[in-house]
């Protein structure tokens, strides 16, 4: 087994097994802190496949924005009988079913790219997407500045409490 | 200047000047009406001035695209047997608007449904294009309907419908006859006149069964029998002036389009019905005056003698010899002017006394002499005295008639003892014998009355007493319709 | 003058309407009268002018016709359609020049005797009007030349016959008479229709003359075609002229005014059958069939008419049924080839006939019956009639010198050669005569008194009425004996019939005595029955005979025959009218029209049951699913609606696997 | 490591996403639960980025603006949430139903 053998199926056990805590675990904010490690270890993950920049930006933003942005929002509305109460509904013995059913398709995809193997060693690529960033792409990076910007004022609008009401 | 167009669409523009015109403003109604009415009829007699009467052909034409990529054209154009019948129909017409005066309820939408009317009537006779015959055609239709159903007698609704559906019925058929002319004609072409030639190329099947369509279409407004039971229930149910009209011009329009398209196009489908319809001529005259010996109902009784007089019609085609054409031309004109003053007549008794019933009446001839004298002369016209119009159309049919039919043009004849024998008795019943007192109240014919009735029957023994300059019209057109060769 | 004839119709005309059009109905207004009487004696002298120019031989050519043009009409041959000419014209030959005198003289003297007779009628000016309308009609179908016109004329002539005899219409009679006058010439007239459109189409013409010259070319006219022809111009004489069988309106026309009585239904309307037969000779002479037809007819209705005559009590009736019984005569003369005898008989019975009518006129005028029965005695109160009334009976019986002498003798001459049967019976039916008019005198003029009311108040009528009457008397004298003198009127007729219908049997010398004996005897056996003031034997005889009786007083049924004609007919177009109405309209149309509806409303219902509640089961169907499937998402759980999609996911998911 | 491996990877973290999301009463779990299935897809973008075009970064410039798409989103999210907690007092989807029709 390789360095990358070892490498790849530690972080995918990161991965899966707090993304699993995330789903199934009964404490919200507990919840919310897996989801930071999940992420983190899809961070490595983008390392790993050679995605330098990506790996930084999901550091950046998912791990240290979302995660911890989710996790102040739990915090916030979170209660002491919370934790009492059950936090999975009663329909998850059908979505269990659903989601082995649809692994199974998954597998059959997956498994179809089998005999790929890997093009060697990753380069950084931070250059070319910056290039690709401000040449191709202005268009969509600027609209997407857009949607960041409307996202924002979307939710000040939402969280915005009228005191004179 | 198109003249035929003018004389056909000033009705037209005459009703539509009505329709911007305030419901209350009954006199400039009328007086729109009567004006437009007037100068298609002052227009009409100018293209009679015009016209050329040692020329067969047609005159006047004209012609325009109207719908190109069916080759459907605006063709108007009069010849010696149209010509009389677009006369009759705007003299009469005017004729039934100044008797329409004594209209009293809803004024405006009667004189602009007679107007419309009018112009469906004269286009019929002009029209040189099946489909803007057809539209024509139709066009008399929607306003014969209101006409009958809106200012109509007691079962006015039935009659209207009866009358809407038999005629609909008739003319879907011709639709599709003039279809199959169309699509059968090489080029495909609507223009009668060019279809006039195209019989040669088809066959005796398809123009039996292309006639039979067309026939049903006419034979419904002539009305033959055994088709005519529409009339007598309509005329009886129709206000006076409509009466009139319907007699006097409706009624034409199947005998014309017998003779201008069943003749000219399909001379096989002719030839083939001849002998039906030297039989069922035979049964309009004598059938329709036995018919009309049996009404107590005076109008009822002149409605079936239009059935009988329009046998005459038929009897005068199915000789097909010049002289029956010219008889059965000649008798359209009389029959509608000798009717048409007959059914005014009607109108103006009921107008009083409220009833048509024969043998209500009794000794009226003391008591309204005008009347009595205009009656019994429109009576002597219509049962074919010499001297009056009626007899020298009448003759002229059954000379024709005769010299191929001898048998079935005797035994008509028996048909005019039949008519004499019912409007002798009618005005027996009416105006001779003693005095009904119950009438004693009655007044003689008013100047409007006169006004629409004297110049009919000014007419009728103008026309009985000197036929040539009628006969000339028609007559070089229908020796050319007699001697194309076919 | 000749050439100008075409006034003599046409002038009374125009005085018709000027009558009727612009004198005002005013009973005592005397222009009306002035204007026609003034009129008809122009046309007298000019006919008589043209009867003097056609008697002298001043007139070429003979016969003059004079033709123009009425119209042109389509016409066809062999198929082929040309432009034919209608003409209109006068032919004035010897007989129309006879007939002319004989109209316009007649009609002349009886305006004049209505001057008196119809005074203070309301509507005066109208008769007037009339009459003169009706003489130009005759004038016309005497003189024209067409035989189109010439029917024109004769139905013309009958409208103003149908309007005189109904001239009193406030009277139910009168206007029934009128009707049936009307419908039964007609009935005729609808023979003499069909012989137009059979000459029309032997001939293409209808030009008298013209029918004459190929009527004689040979090959032209078929015997049949001759026959038919015959028969059918017969038929309208037989109408016109009160010939058997249609001789069953002129009694009735009897409930005009008297002189139009005598006008019309004595002296002229009725002799234009006759005269119709005599101007289309030609014809019967191409066919012996329609010859002998119209002898025997003449024959029936001369002996039938004289028999009915026997028993009537109506002075006018008695007339009337002398007039169609003389017609008969001369029909029956013209079937045997007399064509002269015919005419001159026509000639000379105008004059009496109309002298008899109008005598009778002046009797009612005065005692204000029609009956006989309560007459008798007159001839004290009413010298001048009784006198001119007993020239007009010599004249009728035929005796010597009067002109009914010379007129029957000529056609009994004339039936001798033909045939001897029928010369029995005709001169029978002259005996008969005698007896019929002596009775009539007898009962009226002759006698006692027998209402005393009305013998007392009767007078004379005003000379007026009576001086026409002396005119006629004259003429009624000495016409028969003028025309026959030297055969002038054979010379004028002139008419030469083909070499094979010329019988020259001679009758025996001594006819003439003999027949007139019989007559005398005739008028012996009547003044035996009625003139002796006794009518014991008469009423014995009428006790005796009543069934004879009552049949000729019911005119031999004939009425009651066209009366359950006239049922039957009334009958059929009642049928056929209930057949129209509720067979073909009822049934046919209306049927149609109700089987259209049942389907209509049958599919309608199909409409509603099938089509349209299977549209709304659709309809309802996908409602209740969207009911069903909204009870499984209606909970506004987001989750569950994620729950589906990821249902549906996994559902492809299987789908793709599967493959 | 062949792309399998990944898209394993990928597939599972998207079906525990998934199942989060179904299963979570939490509207806060819900919104973890997607944020990890948007995580799964990054993956799969970038290994098929890395496996099949080796020199490119198109891949990589695609999981970019998902990552930036989805920060919108939970930003707009959690917004969302915390005005529906200020009305309705609760977090819990159930006693959601503003979509029952």
């Amino acid at each position: 087994m390789s360095f990358e053998a070892i490498v790849f199926y530690s972080l995918a056990a990161l991965v899966l097994l707090s993304a699993v805590g995330v789903v199934t675990h009964r404490n919200t904010v507990h919840s919310s802190l897996l989801l930071g490690l999940s992420l983190a270890g899809v961070a490595g993950i983008f390392a790993s496949l050679g995605a330098d920049f990506l790996f930084a930006g999901q550091v950046l933003i998912y791990v240290s924005g979302i995660a911890v942005l989710i996790m102040f929002v739990v915090m916030l509305l979170g209660r002491a009988s919370d934790l009492h109460l059950r936090q999975v509904n009663n329909q998850w013995l059908a979505a269990l079913l659903i989601c082995c059913i649809s692994a199974v398709g998954l597998w059959r995809i997956a498994s179809s790219f089998r005999g790929l193997p890997s093009p060697g060693p990753a380069k950084p690529s931070t250059a070319l997407l910056g290039r690709l960033m401000m040449g191709d792409y202005a268009v969509p990076f600027e609209l997407i500045s857009l949607v960041l910007l409307a996202a924002l004022l979307g939710a000040i609008f939402f969280s915005h409490t009228e005191k004179d009401a | 200047m198109p003249i035929l167009t003018l004389i056909t669409f000033l009705p037209i523009a005459g009703a539509l000047v009505i329709l911007c015109l305030p419901k209350e403003a009954e006199k400039p109604i009328q007086i729109t009406a009567l004006v437009s009415a007037g100068l298609s009829f002052v227009l009409s007699l100018c293209v009679l001035y015009g016209f050329d009467r040692a020329q067969p052909l047609m005159q006047f034409m004209e012609n325009a695209d109207w719908i190109p990529s069916m080759h459907v054209h605006y063709a108007l154009g009069v010849d010696g047997l149209s010509l009389p019948l677009v006369l009759l129909t705007t003299f009469v017409t005017v004729l039934a608007l100044i008797s329409s005066l004594g209209i009293k309820e809803r004024i405006k939408e009667y004189f602009f449904w007679f107007l419309v009317l009018e112009a469906g009537m004269i286009g019929v006779f002009e029209a040189l294009d099946l489909v803007l015959f057809y539209v024509f055609w139709e066009m008399t239709l929607v306003p014969m309907y209101f006409l009958i159903g809106i200012w109509g007698g007691p079962k006015k609704e039935f009659a209207a419908i009866k009358f809407f559906l038999y005629t609909l019925a008739g003319s879907v058929f011709m639709l599709l006859a003039i279809l199959a002319v169309y699509f059968n004609s090489t080029p495909n072409t609507f223009d009668m006149l060019a279809l006039m030639h195209q019989h040669v190329n088809w066959s005796a099947r398809f123009q039996i069964l292309v006639f039979l369509g067309f026939y049903f279409g006419f034979a419904i407004k002539i009305p033959a029998f055994p088709f005519h039971t529409w009339l007598p229930l309509a005329h009886v149910e129709a206000p006076t002036a409509v009466s009139v009209i319907l007699a006097a011009v409706l009624l034409k329009m199947g005998v014309y389009g017998l003779m201008r398209i069943s003749y000219g196009m399909l001379p096989l489908g002719f030839a083939w019905f001849i002998k039906p319809l030297i039989i069922i001529a035979t049964i309009n005259i004598v059938y329709g005056a036995l018919c009309a010996m049996a009404q107590t109902d005076m109008k009822k009784m002149v409605a079936y003698s239009s059935v009988n007089h329009m046998g005459y019609c038929l009897l005068g085609i199915a000789g097909l010899t010049a002289t029956g054409f010219q008889g059965a031309v000649m008798q359209m004109i009389t029959h509608g002017i000798i009717t048409g003053s007959l059914f005014l007549l009607v109108g103006v008794i009921y107008d009083r006394a409220h009833t048509r019933d024969i043998s209500a009446f009794g000794g009226l001839a003391v008591r309204v002499p005008t009347y009595a004298g205009l009656m019994f002369l429109a009576c002597f016209a219509s049962l074919g005295l010499p001297g009056l119009a009626g007899f020298i159309s009448e003759f002229f049919c059954f000379l024709g008639a005769f010299q191929a039919w001898k048998v079935y043009a005797a035994v008509s004849v028996l048909g005019v003892l039949a008519t004499a024998a019912f409007f002798l008795r009618m005005m027996e019943k009416v105006f001779l014998g003693p005095f009904n007192n119950k009438w004693a109240g009655l007044t003689d014919m008013n100047a409007r009355e006169l006004a629409s009735i004297v110049p009919l029957t000014v007419m009728t023994v103008a026309l009985g007493v000197y036929p040539k300059w009628a006969l000339d019209i028609m007559k070089e057109t229908l020796i050319y319709m007699i001697n194309t060769p076919r | 003058m000749v050439e100008h004839a075409y006034l003599i119709p046409l002038l009374p005309f125009l005085v018709s309407l000027v009558i009727l059009f612009f004198f005002d109905e005013d009973a005592h207004s005397p222009y009306a009268p002035y204007l026609g009487i003034a009129t008809m004696f122009w046309c007298l002298v000019q006919s008589l002018v043209i009867f003097h120019q056609a008697s002298s031989g001043a007139v070429h050519p003979w016969p003059y016709e004079g033709s123009w043009e009425w119209f042109s009409f389509a016409a066809d041959s062999a198929g082929k359609g040309f432009s034919a000419a209608m003409p209109i014209g006068i032919l004035i030959d010897g007989a129309a020049a006879v007939m002319l005198v004989v109209v316009t003289l007649v009609s002349l003297l009886v305006q004049v005797y209505s001057l008196g007779y119809m005074h203070g009628d309301p509507r005066f000016k109208r008769y007037y009007a009339y009459l003169s309308f009706f003489t130009a009609s005759m004038l016309g179908l005497v003189v024209s030349n067409n035989l189109l016109v010439t029917f024109a004329c004769w139905e013309l002539v009958g409208v103003s016959s149908y309007l005189l005899i109904g001239f009193w219409f406030e009277k139910p009679a009168p206007a029934y008479a009128s009707k049936k006058a009307f419908m039964t010439t007609k009935l005729g007239d609808c023979g003499l229709y069909v012989a137009l459109l059979l000459i029309w189409a032997k001939f293409g013409s209808f030009k008298i003359s013209m029918l004459a010259v190929s009527a004689a070319t040979p090959g032209v006219l078929t015997p049949l075609a001759a026959t038919a022809i015959g028969l059918g111009i017969l038929c309208g004489a037989a109408g016109k002229s009160a010939q058997w069988p249609l001789f069953i309106w002129l009694p009735d026309a009897m409930e005009g005014p008297t002189p139009v009585s005598a006008l019309i239904h004595a002296a002229t309307m009725v002799a234009a059958g006759i005269y119709l037969v005599a101007k289309t000779y030609f014809i019967y002479a191409a066919s012996p069939v329609a010859m002998e037809a119209v002898a025997w007819i003449g024959l029936i209705t001369a002996l039938l008419a004289a028999t009915m005559a026997l028993v009537a009590y109506d002075i006018k009736r008695v007339l009337a049924f002398s007039t169609v019984s003389q017609l008969g005569f001369m029909l029956c003369a013209l079937g045997c080839g007399g064509y002269t005898a015919g005419l001159f008989h026509l000639t000379t019975h105008a004059f009496f006939k109309a002298l008899l009518f109008l005598g009778a006129g002046s009797v009612i005028h005065s005692v204000h019956t029609n009956d006989m029965r309560q007459m008798g005695g007159l001839s004290k109160k009413m010298p001048v009639t009784f006198g001119t009334m007993f020239v007009a009976t010599l004249a009728i019986a035929g005796i010597w010198p009067f002109a009914g002498y010379f007129s029957k003798d000529m056609i009994l001459e004339r039936v001798y050669g033909h045939n001897q049967v029928m010369f029995g019976l005709l001169t029978f039916a002259a005996l008969l005569t005698a007896f019929y008019m002596f009775r009539m005198i007898f009962l009226t003029f002759v006698g006692d008194d027998r209402d005393h009311e009305r013998h007392h108040h009767a007078h004379e009528s005003p000379w007026v009425m009576l001086w026409p009457l002396c005119l006629l008397a004259f003429l009624s004298v000495v016409s028969g004996a003028a025309l026959a003198h030297n055969g002038f009127f054979e010379h004028l007729v002139n008419y030469k019939l083909p070499e094979g219908l010329m019988t020259e049997t001679l009758a025996p010398r001594l006819m003439p005595y003999a027949v007139t004996a019989l007559v005398c005897g005739s008028i012996a056996l009547s003044w035996f029955f009625y003139g002796r003031n006794d009518f014991t034997l008469a009423e014995s005889l009428k006790a005796r005979c009543s069934p004879i009786f009552s049949v000729l007083e019911n005119r031999y049924g004939f009425d009651a025959i066209f009366l359950s004609l006239v049922a039957f007919s009334d009958r059929i177009a009642k049928f056929a009218f209930w057949f129209d109405s509720s067979v073909i309209d009822q049934f046919f149309v209306d049927g149609w029209g109700l089987i259209t509806r049942i389907c209509a409303e049958l599919s309608g219902l199909f409409d509603n049951l099938f089509v349209d509640r299977t549209v709304d089961g659709f309809g309802g169907l996908s409602m209740d699913a969207g009911v069903l499937l909204r009870s499984l998402v209606t909970h506004g759980q987001v989750q569950e609606y994620l729950m589906y999609i990821a249902v549906a996911v996994s559902l492809f998911t299987i789908l793709i696997l599967s493959r | 490591m062949t792309l399998a491996h990944y898209l394993t990877l990928s597939g599972l973290l998207f079906l525990i996403g998934i199942f989060g999301a179904l299963t979570r009463r939490n509207i806060i779990g819900i919104l973890m639960s997607i944020e990890l299935v948007f995580n799964a897809a990054n993956i799969n973008l970038a290994a098929f980025n890395h496996f099949r075009h080796p020199g490119g970064v198109a891949g990589q410039a695609v999981a970019l603006f998902f990552i930036t798409i989805a920060a919108a989103e939970v930003v707009v999210g959690l917004a969302l949430v915390l005005a529906i907690y200020r009305n309705t007092d609760t977090v819990y989807v159930e006693e959601f139903s503003l979509l029952k029709g």
